[in-house]
């Protein structure tokens, strides 16, 4: 590795408006590296690997390739470039199939006049494949967000590139799939391609990454060797502060004999999952866990009346819950944060204020149905504080925020109301390593206050390190249930794939 | 200045006033009001919105008001809604005349026009008289039009009372588009292969029906009102078997008197009350300006372009 | 970015809140139009021809109201000119039958409304989308007042003055067409921007999906704002009877393209989520003082069509230029 | 689900393919209405009868390609009917000033595709969209027809025989027009099925960002199908001109709303990413089965648009319907 890095930064910036999103950052990677990217929400990642990508120009500062300046003008230029880039926003076209969306950027280089279907199949089939099985005739539309993430790591991995870059490709991935992909990638570090890793997860970055570079506010920090430098660390480089406890206390054992909040007895929705019982108590924060597929978010979404249940009955603080629509949800006291940021979560084009009020829009209300703007902007204000989001102000489009503080955004429009029972899919993806600590605890502190959560979370530590209970979902049913004392990786992991678990964990599965 | 009291004033502008005014049928009847203007030493001008919409027609109507014009020879698209600006004109001292269609209720002076339910007649006369007075006809309609109604409805009375043995068998819309006249000929052609004739009260139509006609095998007699240059060819051709032609000129110079002797009554002195009343003595409620059938044999005189070389000028552009 | 859903700080100054809004790039166009007609035309800065520009639009700036929190939502009207139509044809009609004029407008604008109802219903329940539910209802309305009508303008020279005078009459001077243009935009512009109600037409408009996941009953929000647009048109034809004092069969016909592209230049957008109704305003506005310029100027009506087209292209490029600088 | 996206395995059967296409749907309401219409009506079921039909919609058809691949790629032409009407009277034009009326007419469809080029432009590098660029040139297009005929229609009475053929003749008692229609479709047809450069329409229409990150040169994408739909309605025009053999600068007026609607009704949708070539001609083909059902049928003027309407609107919901139901 004497020769010049395959990639490199220097003196970088880019500012969008006011707004300083990277001010003279540098960055260098080496040929056959996995090197990763580090920053809290808004630090300036996504933008970089924009600018590297094509997608976006720098403002000032050079990029390197192979110690040749050049001008990213736009992504095909990156692609001649040997760039491959996995964003952090799925960007897929929805009514084309799977297998076009990831053979797109052959069918735009080719110069037969005709398709070639057979061979886009075989292609797409190929690069799928080594992911997970997705058919490739199904149209993207009709996949969850889970599985176009994994279409959007296939598509980069059929480009024929020698830098390829991944920004928090594991954000929606569960366990199984993620340790794919790191294999996947090991193997391409083997081949001499190089790798910027953008992630969140720390214990990811230290069993896959060579080196780590960390950014803060938007300005260069740090460059180390994994093997020189520890996750508390990096984690203090990225916040600037030590973070000494990641999960908050758990349910005191005496306290879980609370009320029954809600309940959920033998609901099925005909197609996706059947006979599910669950009973969530006060003041507890109910884990769901299980593989891609599984049918948690279509469990979840089903309770809350966004999806029409076939069978079965929801009781919400021992009430019967007649819900017609999700209206009435909500007006129970039952809310859903959907695991679609971009597509259900946030209204792009509104600003932060409007976002975080749309959920309870009544509680803002003053006189003659007038909206009370101060109210609004105050309440705003006082979440994105809490929640540390990054912004140029409350009325700045959510379009403008980084991917990690759209979810804080999308995360503060269910804390803005005093429900009974929060239901969170995937409440903390892409959400760096500071705020996820202050969310948990936001979550703990309602949960101490009697509310009912239930967190739908792919990341296993989080399951174990917050929730007080455990139910593994496995194709449509419940598995089983992990108490506070028997939940570890190992024992989430073997519900959720169905193996037969080993004889040392029988005795601490109690199966439903 | 004594000597000739058919004479402007410096500054007294006389305005015609239309919808869609892109269009050629305008042009004879303000070429006719120009040369009376130029002859009485006024100015004239040409107004209008070439959309078809009365609201816009009203506005540019107003604007040439807000002018303090003379005189306004309108062409009210619809003739309610014109009362009110009208009778605000008068009001200001602009004589207003109303030609090719009328606003009855308003306090417009006069109105000229030639006689719709004249023409719907003839024309059925001369269809049913080359038929031998015996067979099966179409009407294409342009509906809530309404001097295009007056022209079908005369056609469809006259019919029934004057040839029993013409049958109508068919009306349909075809709304001034050719493609749809087309398309509406062609479909009656098929229900009625007896199917002889076919009117229409414009000349848009007619050149798809012709077109269908023609493609029908030429059996379909194709008739009309109004003309120009490509109906003209067809009827020299015989693809169309003729057209009613309004007089548009004499509607333009006689539209000009009437709004001239308007703004001067104090030039006629008739034996009726108007002096002792102090009101207007010029009033003449309706002048018909007749029309002309256009055949073969004249088609030649009804050429706008040849028209306009023969008399030198610039038609509306001046 | 929505200068109607943006908070304004109390620290800035109006006149930077002005300058920073979506219209201003508007204001400034129409303004320097104004001031180089006043150079070329000495007719141009008089009460009458404000007075006749105001009247030319005002009326169908009430239906603009509508079809901007139509394409907001995400939809689009193109049977206004249709139901404007009816709302004149079956109020006339009604008062022919001898009903009093006000009684007869009220049946016209409840009909106008039900007719949204019956829009909205293929919308929301059977699911087709605006465009076409619009066309089809566009071609059975203006039929409906071909029926009615028999195709001939219903004559109401008879009306009482005072109904007409909400069309004709003015107060000192100032037409009540024009008042109640005023109060009704005023009245929208404000509860759109403020009211909690027409903020659902907005996250309904942005993103459907997540506005159903926010609790918002779309379908509803969509429902009414269908209703409230018919509504408006109707409220249009009775206003359009008054001042015209007739009912015609093929009123308004074509009026859609009008209204909806005066929105689109004051900055709704076809796709949902953005527009403002002082916006859509200026864009009627602009659209009429085009027009109104080229008949002072006594251009050729060969030269009309084309120079307006340009105008109004090299306008909106103007806009899009102004506005784009900003952000 | 489109049946050109979906991929269709070789085991299936062709008429199991059939039943599965987004088209079906209509194919059996156009059938339905047929078979009612035939038993209404002994003219109905006869080639002459078919004949007229066809030849009423065949030319619009070659727009309504156009148009359906414009608004895949998310765009929308309003300005086909002045740009029909442009191409007829400037190849008329051309042809009576003394060149002969093939190279007018080339001409004729160059100065189309020009205008195209010209929207193209104003979208792509000056960022406006496509409703209000294309709004801008119907006008300033149509103000061009009557700046070049001075209002009057073009007599092209003197075009040669050959040349009118193309819009009157017939070959083996098949009009040439409908040949042309159905060479042009089926072309368009498989070519935006099977070739490389119009799957990027698609892609492009689908989700604009996503096609870029592939590499895909989307304002490019944009501009030449901006410039394919205006050169379409140039085709259009000229054949137009040839069948009526003048050129008259108010024709096509209104035509859009029309040729959007068939495909909007064949499922192309206005938010782009969908559409079948073949799903609009039937839904031009229905609309015109409609309106000759009922000149057939010897409805009222006054009925058929009501009648007229009211079928499009039970059409275009049974489709949904059907549709639906498979998904
Ligand atoms: N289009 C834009 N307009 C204005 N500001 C922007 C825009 N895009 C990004 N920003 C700002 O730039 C900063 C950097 O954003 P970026 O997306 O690079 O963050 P990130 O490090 O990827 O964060 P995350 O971990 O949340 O993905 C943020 O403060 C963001 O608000
Ligand atoms: N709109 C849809 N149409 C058809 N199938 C869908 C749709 N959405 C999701 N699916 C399928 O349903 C299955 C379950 O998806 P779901 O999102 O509920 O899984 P999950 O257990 O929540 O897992 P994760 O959220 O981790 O993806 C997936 O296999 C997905 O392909
Ligand atoms: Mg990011
Ligand atoms: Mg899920």
């Amino acid at each position: 590795m004497t020769d010049a890095p395959v990639l490199q930064i220097r003196n970088l910036s880019k500012a969008f408006g006011p707004v300083k999103a990277l001010s003279g950052v540098q960055l260098e990677l080496r040929r056959g590296e996995v090197h990763a990217l580090c920053g809290e929400n808004g630090a300036g990642k996504s933008t970089l690997m924009n600018m590297i990508g094509g997608v976006l120009q720098p403002d000032e500062g050079e990029i390197l390739i192979d110690g040749q300046p050049v001008t990213v003008t736009s992504p095909a230029t990156a692609q001649k470039l040997g760039i491959a880039l996995v964003h952090q926003e799925i960007a897929l076209c929805q009514d084309a199939t799977v297998a076009e969306n990831i053979c797109m950027a052959a069918i735009n280089a080719r110069r037969a006049p005709l398709m070639n279907y057979g061979e886009v199949y075989a292609q797409a089939e190929k690069a799928m494949k080594q992911l997970a099985p997705i058919p490739v005739r199904t149209k993207v539309a009709d996949l969850s967000i889970s599985s176009q993430q994994l279409v959007e790591i296939a598509k980069a991995l059929t480009l024929d590139c020698k830098v390829l870059i991944l920004d928090e490709p594991t954000a929606a991935l569960t366990e199984t799939e993620a340790q794919r992909l790191f294999s996947i990638v090991r193997d391409l570090k083997v081949r001499g391609i190089s790798v910027i890793y953008i992630s969140h997860r720390m214990a990811e970055i230290f069993s896959l990454c060579d080196r780590v570079t960390v950014f803060r506010d938007g300005r260069y920090v740090a460059t180390e060797a994994i093997a020189s430098t520890s996750p508390d660390d990096v984690v203090r480089k990225m916040v600037g502060r030590e973070i000494t406890q990641l999960y908050p206390d758990k349910l005191a054992s005496d306290a879980a004999s609370g009320r029954t909040l809600l309940s959920v007895n033998d609901l099925s929705d005909g197609s996706r999952f059947a006979n599910v019982d669950l009973d969530l108590k006060a003041g507890e924060i109910l884990g769901i866990g299980g593989l891609i597929g599984a049918g948690r978010s279509e469990i979840a979404q089903t309770i809350c009346g966004l999806r029409q249940a076939s069978s079965g009955s929801v009781a919400l603080d021992g009430k019967p819950l007649t819900i017609r629509s999700y209206a009435d949800a909500v007006q129970a006291g039952l809310v859903y944060l959907s695991e679609d940021r971009k597509g259900s979560g946030v209204f792009l084009d509104l600003s932060i204020a409007a976002n975080v009020s749309a959920l309870d829009l009544g509680k803002l209300t003053g006189r003659f149905g007038l909206l009370d703007r101060r109210a609004e902007a105050d309440q705003a204000a006082s979440l994105a504080k809490r929640l540390g989001v990054r912004m140029a102000g409350i009325d700045a489009p959510v379009s403008t925020l980084s991917g990690g503080n759209q979810q804080k955004v999308a995360i503060a429009k269910q804390l803005s109301v005093s429900p009974k029972v929060i239901i969170m899919d995937e409440p903390t993806r892409g959400i760096d390593v500071g705020a996820k600590v202050e969310i948990h605890r936001l979550l703990r502190d309602l949960a101490n206050q009697g509310v009912g959560i239930i967190v739908i979370s792919s990341e296993l530590p989080e399951l174990i390190g917050l929730c007080d209970r455990v139910l593994v979902v496995r194709e449509g049913a419940i598995a089983g249930e992990l108490g506070a004392g028997q939940l570890d990786e190992e024992a989430i992991i073997m519900l959720a794939s169905g193996v037969q678990p080993t004889p040392a964990h029988q005795g601490q599965v109690n199966h439903v | 200045e004594t000597a000739n009291p058919f004479k402007c004033q410096p500054g007294e502008k006389y305005v015609m006033n239309v919808m869609v005014s892109g269009v050629e049928y305008w042009f004879p009847v303000y070429e006719m009001f120009k040369q009376a203007g130029q002859q009485f030493g006024c100015e004239t001008a040409y107004t209008g919105t070439p959309e078809y919409d009365v609201n816009k027609q009203i506005a540019s109507f107003d604007q040439a008001l807000a002018q303090k014009p003379a005189g306004i020879l309108v062409h009210p698209m619809n003739s309610d809604p014109f009362i009110e600006p009208i009778n605000r004109a008068i009001e200001q001292g602009t004589a207003v005349v109303t030609f090719a269609a009328d606003s009855p209720n308003s306090k417009r002076v006069s109105y000229i026009t030639s006689d719709n339910v004249a023409e719907g007649t003839y024309a059925a006369d001369a269809v049913a008289e080359s038929m031998g007075g015996k067979g099966e006809y179409a009407v294409l309609e342009n509906p809530g039009q309404d001097n295009h109604d007056k022209r079908v409805a005369a056609f469809v009375a006259r019919m029934e009372a004057k040839w029993p043995d013409m049958k109508l068998v068919g009306r349909a819309a075809s709304n001034q588009d050719p493609t749809k006249a087309y398309q509406a000929v062609l479909s009656l052609a098929q229900a009625h292969p007896d199917l002889g004739a076919v009117f229409m009260p414009e000349a848009n139509s007619a050149i798809g029906a012709a077109q269908a006609a023609k493609e029908g095998g030429g059996k379909i007699k194709v008739m009309l009102a109004d003309v120009n240059a490509k109906i003209l060819d067809m009827i020299k051709a015989g693809e169309i078997f003729g057209s009613v032609n309004p007089n548009q000129g004499m509607q333009g110079y006689m539209g000009f008197m009437l709004l001239w002797l308007a703004k001067h009554p104090e030039l006629i002195d008739p034996m009726n009350d108007a002096k002792r009343a102090g009101t207007n003595a010029m009033k003449v409620p309706f002048v018909d300006n007749g029309f002309s059938i256009v055949t073969k044999d004249n088609a030649d005189d009804f050429y706008w372009d040849k028209y306009l070389k023969r008399r030198g000028t610039k038609g509306i552009e001046e | 970015m929505h200068a109607d859903i943006k908070a304004t700080g109390p620290s800035r100054s109006s006149f930077a809140r002005l300058a920073s809004m979506r219209e201003a790039g508007l204001i400034v166009i129409i303004l320097a139009l104004c001031i180089a007609m006043s150079f070329a035309s000495p007719h141009f800065l008089t009460w009458g021809n404000f007075r006749a520009m105001l009247m030319s639009f005002s009326i169908e700036g009430i239906v603009v109201v509508g079809m901007t929190i139509l394409l907001i939502v995400g939809g689009i009207d193109l049977s206004v000119g249709s139901v404007v139509c009816f709302s004149m044809v079956v109020s006339g009609a009604l008062f022919l039958m001898g009903l009093d004029p006000w009684t007869a407008s009220l049946i016209g604008i409840a009909v106008s409304a039900l007719i949204g109802a019956v829009m909205g219903f293929f919308v929301t329940v059977v699911g087709l989308n605006h465009f076409i539910t619009s066309l089809a209802a566009m071609v059975i309305v203006r039929g409906l007042c071909l029926v009615i009508t028999k195709g001939t303008p219903l004559s109401l020279f008879t009306l009482p003055p005072e109904f007409k005078a909400i069309g004709q009459g003015s107060f000192q001077g100032i037409p009540y067409v024009i008042i109640i243009f005023v109060v009704v935009v005023a009245i929208f512009d404000f509860l759109l921007r403020r009211a909690t109600a027409f903020r659902k037409v907005f996250y309904t408009g942005s993103n459907e999906k997540a506005a159903q996941f926010s609790g918002i009953k779309t379908n509803q929000v969509k429902f009414w704002v269908t209703v409230l647009c018919a509504t408006l048109s109707g409220v249009a034809g009775v206003i359009y009877m008054a001042r015209f004092g007739a009912a015609t069969p093929t009123f308004g016909a074509g009026m859609e393209l009008n209204i909806i592209a005066a929105a689109v230049i004051g900055g709704a957008s076809l796709k949902g989520g953005s527009g403002t109704i002082f916006g859509a305003i200026l864009g009627i506005a602009l659209l009429s003082v085009v027009t109104s310029s080229l008949i002072l100027l006594d251009i050729s009506v060969y030269w009309q069509d084309m120079i307006k087209g340009c105008i109004l292209l090299a306008a909106v490029s103007a806009d899009h230029f102004l506005h784009a600088k900003k952000s």
